[in-house]
């Protein structure tokens, strides 16, 4: 990817030649929004074999899977909120409230009925489950907009932060279980969660999803990848035949987003995102348009609950659902730059590789190599006056690093680049080519 | 160039497409016009605009009092009055903005007191603003296209289902080769592609009224078109109207500069404290003592 | 303090510049002078069209360019106003009258050209600089802080000084007896010609050597716009200069020393009030001709 | 204008969800009426003792007072610098744990190192609830870690404002709203960094520091009378403060019309820096009384109280210091008595859904804020 960018940037004429190295291959990767995703995961790959490459093969590909996993959940909830935020400007901070709604409504549909493994279920196909979450997640958007959306910016985020804490508060009770059971039969477990579904992936690598049992696919694939072969375990080969699901997830999304956008709905909510009033004056039902994307949205909220929570096991409210997640996936949309889908993509998996999983790698490695025992708190750390002990101390707490780099970096990309990192991509809102004037229009002088 | 006005015949086709879509789409409203597009071409006795005994208080400023006109099929009625006479409160109650306090609007005889805007404009009414409000984040050409009426795309479902698409796609051809010919009357089809925020002031008053335009409206209410706008741009601009006027549209104006409304309006209408003072031609108005003490100040 | 770029000026103009009395004179006393001078003077296009003041002048603008982001409003706006002056500045709707005054108070756009003060350039300095210097601005529309009391009102008036200036307040109240009276109430529930005093008074607080006026006669009941202008003439009486901005151009123009009229952003033309004010041509401008 | 009795029918007939909200609240209070006299009809009424009411509406009375003295700040910053301040909650964390530092290095000076003082945490075998002040045995600590805590955060307010706020002066409120939640963020975590980010107690336990008021069956703690006096004391400092001085005054102007406020030569910035001190400063002192109230300290309970705080105010009326003042009580109270009808799990819920009903039926608030952006 150098190479090619540098001989781009050789070939370029002076005119357009981009100011720095970092720049051309910005510039190079920008014309290609599949490159860019792809170059980008290629260096997460990169970054993670170096770190892991002492571990063997079977820890190098743990590690991308689970950085991969969380590069294309972030990309999906980035995606949701994007059509929120970044197309129609509806301020919405209740992501987790919705995915929560969503993964929480499958778990109680699908779940067997039987009260002997835990919270009890509806019992129904996994399909259903998911359409009945992306319903309720739906729903209760639909209930918070139809009066919410009135409401200035700050304040319909207020809004949105209070339902989704309603939503984690209710789930977190153990009171609305208790009254659930009584009444539909069905519960939520309360603070202590409840299990997830079988993911069907599994049931294509192993039968009935038993471990030691591998389908004739499953022989395949284990035959090649596996432990007697490359040495790869067979739990993570079956993690990447889910995030195969999950990457089929993001292009359809993806399709579907960019198909949305450009098209004269896209342009609808361009315009209401500018001006509500332009678009009201020229024959635009703005609060219906409004209500509709914010459902939609909410629907794909839920939607990436379920693909996101629903293959971890078990769910539980806190600290799943907290308002944090919330702000994880809206610096995810912030980085890409607000109202660009590649963006999201994008931004969805550099935030969760390298914001949110690299420091913590990062820290793990550099602890290994420092030979001093870490001070029991911050205090006895500074009071030690010795700069090894400090670095164990903070490599070991590096989660709270972490985070007080997060803040940075929004803080940053809000003075610096509020158009995020790929820069205002205005993208066009139609479903024609408008570069320039059709051949069969008549020219011009 | 020849007059290139996108008159009915030339935007036949992106006509058709809207009647069409308007007995598809999911939206109540669009049902009204697509009735309100048949009836457009059956003469009607009743003016397109009426206004009678408009009222519109805010707390306890009473910004119209009372106010009562007619604008005339195909006419070009200029509007005027002093500062604080009330001409853009009168506007926004018309175009729905405001809710009147009393009084009512009627649009070719039937009562449309306090529709909202987008009601407004899906029955012909549109109107442009006294500032420029160009969407900057949007290409010209993106600017025009918006406004087109019963757009297929409009419909979420439509717009990302691949059966249906097709028929979206075929609308946005017509659409964009209307708005095309709409930038070429214009002429400022050069800059199509660009974005409407790096438009000169007097760039964006022609987008203003091109995109307006594309809702094919009936009664285009302009509020101070020529403001801003430089002595050559403002002739093409005025030139256009009278183009458009011949093609049947029907023009309320707000402006301050007295020489264009004395010299292009056949019919002024005076406002002062909120309601009319006088009505007649632009010689009458010139010579009409109560509007030179309503201009120059009564004596006090 | 240099005067060459004082250009050939009208000897009118130059008269009514620092006298009080002269004030009085022309404005109140005299009317059918005004008459006479117009019939003889206002020979259609040569009638002052000199806009700048041979003497002395606080404020002076010369080719003033300035409008709001990339629109310009104004250009090559010349304007004096000389020490105890009342000057007005009236013209069609859109003229860019206001634009004018909120220049002077840095709050548009600075394009090009000069805005002198007492001598000292003062374009580009903030507001709080300004009223330092010496001016007092009245906003048009609100103009004062609804929530805040009518004496609180007038302190913030004052509110560079260290100390509030009590004998300024009982100044104030003695020009504004009513305010007195008021002087505990929220000035949001005053009527509109009492807030009007409000915010004459809050600019008066730091007794200003020349006081903006943007349309005071606005949203007043006709029969308080006479008292007000009254109440200008009062202040402009004990010494402080006038540019205000009017709608009612009849009225303003039969109180001021001088007229400004704006058309377009630019100069058109510039005498005695009473001159202005029987010239057929101003009247065109203001209906179109 | 028609008379009083019209209007309100008028406002009924109009605002259908404001008479369905007045129907429940009169329902409420009929069931209330019908426990307290232990009566029951249906789903109607039950059985509450008049001790349970009344130490319920105390409870609220104190969690509102420190809700709204923290809700004070967050409405100035609305109204003043015209921005939503998602760091003011992690400015009552600051308060309360360097607030509380302070006290601990003067409650327990000598016995323990001072390092563990400061970070509030126990320390060989003193164990925090041990070395913890208490207003009856270490009065001076308690109170000399309040007053740290006002001004500590106050600083710390003010440098946030150099850093990440001033730059971005002139730019639109959700900006401003985006990069507060990154200042949230970093004082959050830097707190966890520095303090650790276990939960642990800090008051001491004093015998016989419960003073009960028989005929009212209230018993009533010496914290929560410290808190109260507390609360009601810098409340009534701050309405001096806004009444009586010029700077006060100065900040009601600039809440009022800020442009206005620039043309009669305000000074912005300094009113902007007094707004920090003050609003930052109060959120650090109501930090600290939280929790003397609670007793314990985390990292992260001031980004809890957070929409609580919010709810206050938007109850209030945003940007109405006043306001925010009375929202806070209600949202104590709602917090507290709701769990005579609901199960505990649901008050955080139902001070929330309050908020939510008001913004929806009355978005300017009780008492109609500031309306800026």
């Amino acid at each position: 990817m150098t190479d090619a960018s540098s001989s781009g940037d050789r070939d370029a004429p002076a005119d357009e030649r981009p100011e720095s190295a970092t720049a051309a291959l910005l510039d190079a990767a920008k014309r290609s929004d599949l490159g860019l995703v792809l170059g980008t995961l290629l260096v997460v790959y990169l970054a993670a074999t170096v770190l892991t490459f002492a571990d063997g093969l079977n820890s190098v590909v743990g590690l991308m899977r689970t950085l991969t996993f969380l590069g294309l959940v972030y990309a999906l909830a980035a995606l949701a909120l994007n059509l929120q935020w970044g197309y129609a400007g509806l301020f919405n901070i209740g992501v987790a409230g919705f995915m929560a709604l969503g993964v929480y409504t499958m778990g109680i549909v699908v779940r067997s009925p039987d009260p002997a493994f835990g919270p009890p279920g509806f019992g129904l196909p996994l399909p259903v489950g998911i359409a009945a979450g992306m319903l309720v997640a739906a729903v209760v958007g639909l209930l918070a907009a139809l009066p919410a959306l009135r409401l200035k910016a700050d304040y319909l985020a207020i809004v949105t932060l209070g339902i989704s804490e309603i939503v984690r508060l209710f789930l977190q009770s153990s009171a609305f279980d208790t009254f659930l059971r009584d009444s539909l039969g069905v519960g939520t477990g309360g603070g202590r969660g409840m299990g997830m579904p079988r993911n069907p992936v599994r049931d294509l690598f192993l039968v009935d999803g038993q471990a030691g049992t591998p389908t004739a696919f499953g022989e395949l694939v284990f035959g090649v990848f596996g432990e007697d072969a490359l040495g790869v375990s067979n739990s993570i080969l079956i993690d990447w035949g889910y995030i195969a699901v999950l990457a089929a997830f993001v292009i359809a999304f993806y399709v579907l987003l960019e198909r949305l956008g450009r098209s004269p709905f896209g342009r609808t909510l361009k315009a209401i995102r500018e001006d509500e009033l332009v678009a009201d004056s020229l024959g635009k039902n703005v609060d219906l348009i409004k209500v509709k994307v914010f459902v939609i949205g909410c629907a794909l909220m839920g939607l990436v609950g379920i693909l996101w929570f629903g293959s971890q096991g078990n769910v539980s409210p806190t600290p799943q659902f907290m308002p944090l997640l919330t702000f994880y996936v809206f610096i995810a949309v912030i980085i890409g730059g607000s109202g660009s889908n590649t963006g999201s993509v994008l931004g969805g998996i550099v935030f969760a590789t390298v914001l949110f999983e690299g420091p913590r790698r990062v820290g793990a490695s550099v602890r290994d190599v420092i030979d001093a025992e870490t001070p029991p708190s911050f205090a006895d750390a500074v009071a030690a006056l010795d700069p090894t002990a400090f670095l164990a101390f903070a490599t070991d707490n590096v989660a709270p690093l972490q985070f007080i780099l997060l803040g940075l970096i929004l803080v940053f990309i809000m003075h610096r680049r509020p158009d995020g990192i790929l820069g205002d991509r205005i993208e066009t809102a139609a479903a024609v080519d408008l570069s320039e004037r059709p051949s069969g229009g008549e020219t011009d002088e | 160039m020849s007059s290139d006005v996108p008159d009915a015949s030339d935007v036949a086709d992106a006509a058709d497409e809207v009647d069409a879509a308007d007995a598809i789409t999911d939206e109540p409203e669009a049902n009204d016009s697509a009735v309100e597009e048949a009836a457009k071409h059956v003469p009607s006795g009743a003016p397109p605009l009426r206004v009678e005994g408009l009222v519109k208080r805010f707390g306890g400023v009473t910004a119209v009092d009372g106010a009562s006109f007619e604008v005339e099929q195909g006419s070009l009625t200029g509007l005027i009055g002093p500062n604080g006479a009330g001409k853009s409160t009168t506007f926004n109650c018309i175009t729905g903005v405001h809710e009147p306090t009393a009084g009512s609007v009627y649009f070719k005889g039937e009562d449309v007191t306090g529709l909202e805007p987008y009601r407004m404009a899906r029955k012909g009414l549109v109107r442009t603003f006294q500032i420029a409000r160009e969407l900057s984040e949007m290409t010209v050409l993106e600017n025009l296209m918006l406004a087109p009426k019963g757009q297929l795309g409009e419909s979420a479902i439509r717009a990302v289902t691949p059966g249906l698409r097709g028929d979206v796609v075929e609308q946005e051809e017509a659409i964009r080769e209307r708005a095309w010919e709409t930038l070429d009357f214009f002429e400022i089809d050069h800059l199509a592609t660009e974005h409407a925020g790096n438009l000169s002031g007097g760039q964006r008053k022609l987008l203003e009224m091109a995109r307006a335009l594309m809702t094919d409206p009936e009664v285009v209410l302009l509020d101070e078109p020529l403001a801003g706008v430089n002595p050559t741009l403002e002739e093409k601009l005025l030139d256009r109207i009278h183009q458009l006027r011949e093609d049947g549209y029907t023009f309320l104006l707000v402006e301050h500069d007295m020489d264009v409304i004395m010299n292009n309006c056949e019919h002024v209408i005076v406002m002062h404290q909120g309601s009319v003072l006088a009505e007649g031609t632009g010689d009458e108005i010139r010579n009409d003592e109560r509007v030179i003490e309503a201009y120059l100040g009564e004596d006090v | 303090m240099s005067v060459e770029e004082g250009e050939t000026g009208d000897e009118r103009v130059g008269e009514s510049g620092t006298d009080e009395t002269t004030t009085d004179e022309t404005v109140a006393d005299d009317p059918v002078e005004s008459d006479g001078t117009a019939e003889s003077d206002a020979t259609d296009a040569d009638a002052g069209t000199a806009h700048t003041l041979d003497g002395d002048a606080i404020l002076r603008l010369r080719d003033l360019d300035a409008g709001y982001g990339d629109l310009q409003i104004l250009s090559d706006v010349d304007l004096d106003v000389a020490d105890g002056e009342y000057v007005t500045i009236v013209g069609p709707n859109g003229a860019g009258k206001s634009t004018v005054m909120k220049t002077v108070f840095g709050l548009t756009t600075y394009m090009d050209g000069t805005v002198e003060f007492e001598g000292e350039p003062i374009h580009g300095l903030a507001p709080e600089r300004i009223i330092r210097e010496g001016i007092g601005f009245v906003p048009q529309t609100d103009n004062v802080f609804p929530g805040l009391s009518v004496r609180e009102n007038l302190e913030m008036g004052a509110y560079i000084l260290d100390e509030v200036p009590e004998d300024q307040i009982e100044a104030i109240y003695d020009r504004f007896p009513i305010l007195r009276e008021r002087k505990d109430q929220k000035a949001g529930t005053l009527s509109g010609g009492q807030r009007q005093m409000v915010a004459m008074g809050r600019a008066l607080m730091l007794d200003p050597d020349l006081l903006l006026l943007d349309e005071p006669s606005a949203g007043l009941a006709p029969d308080l716009v006479s008292d007000m202008f009254d109440r200008i003439d009062r202040i402009n009486d004990s010494g402080t200069a006038i540019l205000m901005v009017e709608q009612n151009a009849k009225e303003a123009l039969r109180r001021c020393d001088r007229g400004y009229v704006l058309v377009n952003g630019e100069n058109r033309y510039t005498d005695r009030g009473d001159v202005l004010l029987g010239d057929e041509d101003v009247r065109k401008d203001f209906l179109g001709g | 204008m028609g008379t009083t009795e019209s209007s309100i029918v008028d406002s009924a007939r109009a605002r259908p969800g404001l008479l369905l909200v007045a129907l429940l609240g009169g329902l409420l209070l009929v069931d209330l009426a019908a426990k307290l006299a232990g009566l029951s009809v249906g789903p109607v009424g039950g059985a509450l003792s008049a001790d349970r009411l009344g130490s319920n509406l105390w409870n609220g009375v104190v969690i509102g007072l420190v809700v709204g003295l923290a809700g004070i700040g967050l409405s100035m910053t609305y109204s003043i610098l015209s921005f939503a301040n998602f760091s003011h909650g992690d400015l009552l964390s600051t308060g309360a744990f360097t607030g509380w530092g302070v006290a601990f290095l003067i409650a327990g000076f000598g016995d323990v190192p001072v390092r563990a003082l400061l970070s509030v945490r126990d320390a060989g075998s003193a164990s925090a609830g041990e070395v913890g002040a208490h207003i009856l045995s270490t009065p001076v600590a308690v109170l000399a870690g309040l007053v740290a805590a006002f001004a500590i955060t106050a600083a710390v307010a003010l440098a946030l404002d150099r850093a990440f706020y001033k730059p971005m002066r002139d730019r639109d409120g959700i900006s401003i709203l985006i990069a507060s939640i990154g200042a949230a963020l970093v004082v959050r975590y830097a707190i966890q960094f520095v303090y650790g980010s276990d939960r642990r107690g800090v008051t001491a336990s004093v015998d016989a520091s419960n003073l009960a008021f028989g005929p009212l069956g209230l018993s009533v703690n010496a914290h929560e009378l410290t808190i109260v006096v507390a609360a009601i004391g810098l409340m009534l400092a701050m309405h001096f403060m806004l009444q009586r001085t010029k700077l006060g005054t100065a900040m009601r102007a600039m809440a009022d019309n800020k442009d206005l406020a620039l043309v009669t030569g305000i000074p912005a910035e300094r009113v902007v820096t007094a707004t920090w001190i003050i609003g930052g400063g109060l959120a650090g002192a109501s930090g600290y009384l939280y929790v003397l109230l609670r007793g314990t300290i985390q990292f992260d309970f001031g980004w809890l109280l957070l929409l609580l705080i919010f709810a206050a105010v938007i109850l209030g009326g945003i940007g109405s210091v006043y306001g925010a003042i009375a929202g806070g009580l209600v949202i104590g109270i709602v917090f507290t008595t709701s769990t005579i009808w609901i199960p505990s799990d649901f008050n955080e819920a139902a001070a929330f859904a309050v908020m939510i009903t008001m913004l929806l039926l009355r978005p300017e608030g009780l008492f109609g804020g500031v309306s800026t952006a």
